[in-house]
C-alpha cells in the first residue's frame, strides 16, 4: 500500500488527452496548483475539467485554458477569465454551467455511491429543461445524476501517508467531495506526515478515498479579491 | 429622496432578528453586515463553507485560505465552523439559513426573480444563487427600482432569464419596501420624501399601498 | 442566540407523547444517556424512535422499552433486548426494519434537504417490497424517502454554546446525520465550552444544526461487548 | 478432514492483496484478522465508521467510545481514521472496499445470500449486511457447508429471506473453496483429506468441479 509519489508529474503521469477530471478549490482558493502545471507541462488536451471556477487568466485552470488544453468545461461560475470568455464566443471550448450547489451534490452522491439525487435549484429555469421534474411534499424538485470522473485532483493542508487529509479553513470548499468520486483521486498537499501524526477524529477526507499522494512545492496561493479594512 | 445603497443596506438589517443564521449576497447585501442592529447577534453564513463571517482583514493580515463566496479576503468570528460545499448547500437546502439577502436584476410581482444572465452578453454562471433563491425560507432582494433607462424592475413578469420562481417574500430598493402577496407587490414603507405616486409610476407589476404604510425612519 | 439549557429534563420539556424521536448512537456507544433518563421520568409514551439499536433491557432505549414509552422502534438491529423480544412478540411494539447503512443515508438526506435518494441495500430482498426500484447503469436502485423527525436527541463530546459539536472515535456514527436531520436538535455534550474554543477546521457538526446544548452529567458509558487480549 | 474456523478463516485471508481495505463481519470472519499473510498490508474497516482497526485492547485498557461493528471493545492501528455512519455506508457503496467477508445461513449457486432472517424465529434486523451486500464488489463467505442437520447450505435457492442478490463471488467451507460461476458453485480447492464425492454429496446446487482443483495446504 504506497499510495506516496514523488510529485505531480508522477501523480498525473497516466492522465491522457480526453480524460475528465475534477479539480478542487473555489475561485483561486484550495486549487491543485502543482498538478495544473504538471498538466499543463504534460501537454494533455481535450480535458474535461469539472471545477467550480475556471481560474483567472494567468493562474489555476486559466493555465490550461491558455494552452487550449480544455475541451469542456463543467461549472457554476467562470466570470474571471478573459481567455475563457474568448474560446467560449468563438465556440473553442464547451461549457456547461450548472449552479453550485448541484455541482457540490452531484460530486458527493458519487462519492457515497448514489447514482442521482433529487435536488431543489433550477426548478422553473433552463436548468431544468431536459431534466426529469419530482414532486415530493408539494414541491418540485430536479433529478441530478451523480457525476462520473476519470480523476480527481485535489488540494488538501496535511495529509498522511495513507491517503488521508485535513484541510484548512474555506480551502476545504469542493475538495472533500471531489476527492471522494474520482475514479483515481490524486492529492496535493501542503504538508505529507507519516500515518498516525494526524488525529484520528480530525480527518476530513479518509485515505481510503485517496490513490496518490505527495507533498507539494511553491504553493503561489494567489489571493483573488484582496479586502481590507484600516486598523481604527 | 431615494435611498443609497447604505441605506437599503440599514433598511434590510432591521429584518435581522437575534439567532439568525443569515447568508448576504455580494453588492449592497455585503452592507448589510454594517447596520446589525444592537443587541441582535446573527451569524452569517458563506456559501463556500464558513459559519460565523468576519469583517474584512487588517491591511497585511489576509489570509489566502479564508474567503467568502465573493473570494474576498474576511476573517472568522469565535464559533465560526468551516465545512465543504456539499454540507453547506445542504445547509441551505435543509432550511436552516433563517434568511437570505441578495441583489437582482428583475423581480416579478409573484416573487420570480432574474439575477444570472442577460441574453447577448456572455454568461458568468450562477454560482450559488439558484440554489439559494431555491432553497432559503425567507429572502430579501435588495435593488434598484429602475435601470438605468429609468425602466421598472418591478414586473408583472421576469424578461430575463429566471433564477427562481415564487421565491423573493421581500423587496427593499431605493424607492421603500415592498412585500410580495397574492395580490403582488406590497409597498409598506417609502423612502424619505418619495410619494406614493412615484412608487407607482415606476412600479410595473401589480402594486397595493399597505393600509398603514409609512415613512421609513432613520435614526444612525 | 442562546442555546444553551441547563440540564435534560429542561432541554426535553416540549418533547409531547406521540413524538417522533431521532436517538444517535451504535449500540449503546454514543447515546444520549442523559436524555433518555431524562424521558423515563417524564413519562412521555406512543414514541417513535429512530435509532440504530434499542438499547439492552436496562441500559439506553431498553429503559424506555421497559416503561412501555415507545410504540414504534425504526432500527436496523434490535438483537440485544429481552423486553424488546416480550413487546414484539405480544404484538405491544411496532417494529420497522432498515439497513444500517439505508438508515443512515435516510438521515442525511433530510439533513441536506434531499427529499429521497436511490440506494442499493436491499433490492431483490423483502425490503424492497413496496418500494419504488429503478435501474441507473444497468444496476437496481431502490428509492428511499428521507426521515422526519420532530426531535433529533445527541450525544457530543465536545460542544460549545454555538451548538458546534465533536465527537469522539467510534461514538460518532449516526450522531451527526441525526444531528442534521430534527426540526429540533437536542445535544448533550461531555464538556460544554465557550464558543472559539473549539477549532473551527475540526467542527463535526456545525451549530446551525443544534437547538439545544448542555452538558450531560454521569456519563455511564457501559461497555455492551468486553473483548480484550492478554499482555503477552 | 473439514476445516476448523481458524482454518477457514487462515484460507480466506490468502485473498488478501496488499493495500486491500476490507471489512470482515461477526464470527468466522473476524478471525482472518489473525492471519494476514506476511508483506501484505490490509486496512480493516468496520462499519460503525473506522478505517484502521486494530486488536482488542489489553485488558484494562478498553475504551468505551471505540467499538467495532460487533459491539467488541477494540483498537486502532496508526492511520485509522473515524468518521460517521453515513460516510461509512457511502465508501461501501461506491466500491471502495476491496473486500467483504462474511458469514451466512444459506448461499444459492447464482450468489443469492441469506443471513438475516429465520421464519419464525425472532427477527432481530439486518444491521449493515444489506448494504454490504448489495454494493461490495468482492464478496467472500465464510461458511460450514452443511447445517447441524447435514443439509447442504450451499443451495440451488436458497429457502430462507434473501440478503442479497447474485452477490457472492466465492465461499470457503469447511469442506472446500468455490467460486460463484454462471455454472454455479465451482469448486476450485478442497479441504485435506476430504473428498470431492463428499463434496458431490453434500453440495446441493449446481456444481462443477475446476480443472486443476486441488487440496488446501496449510504450512502455518
Amino acid at each position: 500500500m504506497n499510495k506516496v509519489v514523488a510529485n505531480a508529474e508522477e501523480a498525473i503521469k497516466d492522465i491522457q488527452s480526453g480524460a475528465t477530471l475534477m479539480l478542487g478549490g473555489f475561485g483561486l482558493c484550495g486549487i491543485p496548483e502543482n498538478c495544473i502545471n504538471a498538466l499543463v507541462k504534460k501537454g494533455v488536451d481535450s480535458l474535461t475539467c469539472i471545477s467550480n471556477n475556471a481560474g483567472v487568466d494567468d493562474f489555476g485552470i486559466g493555465l490550461l485554458l491558455q494552452q487550449k488544453q480544455v475541451k469542456k468545461m463543467v461549472a457554476s461560475y467562470v466570470g474571471e477569465n478573459a481567455e475563457f470568455e474568448r474560446q467560449l464566443l468563438s465556440g473553442e471550448l464547451e461549457v456547461e454551467l450548472i449552479p453550485q450547489g448541484t455541482l457540490a451534490t452531484r460530486c458527493m452522491a458519487a462519492g457515497y455511491g448514489m447514482p442521482a439525487v433529487y435536488l431543489l435549484a433550477g426548478v422553473g429555469t433552463e436548468v431544468a429543461e431536459g431534466k426529469e421534474t419530482r414532486n415530493f411534499n408539494g414541491k418540485d424538485y430536479l433529478l441530478e445524476y451523480a457525476f462520473d470522473s476519470d480523476f480527481a485532483i485535489v488540494k488538501a493542508w496535511k495529509g498522511d501517508t495513507q491517503g488521508n487529509l485535513v484541510f484548512k479553513e474555506t480551502a476545504r470548499n469542493f475538495n472533500p467531495m471531489m476527492a471522494m468520486a474520482g475514479k483515481i483521486t490524486i492529492a496535493e498537499v501542503e504538508e505529507l506526515v507519516p500515518a498516525g501524526e494526524l488525529d484520528p477524529n480530525q480527518v476530513h477526507t479518509p485515505g481510503i478515498y485517496v490513490h496518490r499522494i505527495f507533498q507539494g512545492t511553491n504553493y503561489e496561493k494567489r489571493i483573488e479579491q484582496r479586502t481590507t479594512r484600516k486598523r481604527s | 429622496m431615494a435611498l443609497n445603497k447604505e441605506q437599503i443596506a440599514h433598511r434590510i438589517a432591521r429584518e435581522l432578528q437575534d439567532g439568525f443564521y443569515v447568508n448576504l449576497g455580494i453588492g449592497i447585501p455585503t452592507l448589510v453586515a454594517n447596520y446589525i442592529p444592537q443587541g441582535v447577534k446573527v451569524v452569517l453564513q458563506s456559501e463556500n463553507g464558513l459559519l460565523g463571517m468576519g469583517p474584512f482583514p487588517f491591511e497585511g493580515e489576509e489570509n489566502p485560505d479564508l474567503i467568502n463566496a465573493g473570494k474576498q479576503t474576511i476573517t472568522t468570528v469565535p464559533g465560526s465552523v468551516f465545512f465543504d460545499s456539499a454540507m453547506s448547500f445542504g445547509m441551505i437546502r435543509a432550511g436552516k439559513v433563517d434568511l437570505t439577502v441578495l441583489g437582482a436584476m428583475e423581480v416579478a410581482d409573484n416573487g420570480d426573480i432574474a439575477n444570472w444572465k442577460i441574453p447577448g452578453k456572455m454568461v458568468k454562471g450562477m454560482g450559488g444563487a439558484m440554489d439559494l433563491v431555491a432553497a432559503a425560507k425567507n429572502i430579501i432582494v435588495a435593488m434598484q427600482h429602475t435601470n438605468p433607462k429609468g425602466e421598472s424592475k418591478l414586473l408583472p413578469k421576469c424578461s430575463l432569464p429566471l433564477t427562481g420562481v415564487k421565491c423573493v417574500r421581500k423587496i427593499v430598493s431605493d424607492l421603500g419596501v415592498f412585500d410580495i402577496t397574492p395580490d403582488g407587490f406590497r409597498c409598506i414603507e417609502y423612502a424619505p420624501g418619495v410619494t406614493i405616486d412615484e412608487i407607482k409610476a415606476k412600479t410595473a407589476g401589480r402594486l397595493t399601498i399597505a393600509d398603514d404604510v409609512k415613512e421609513m425612519v432613520f435614526n444612525a
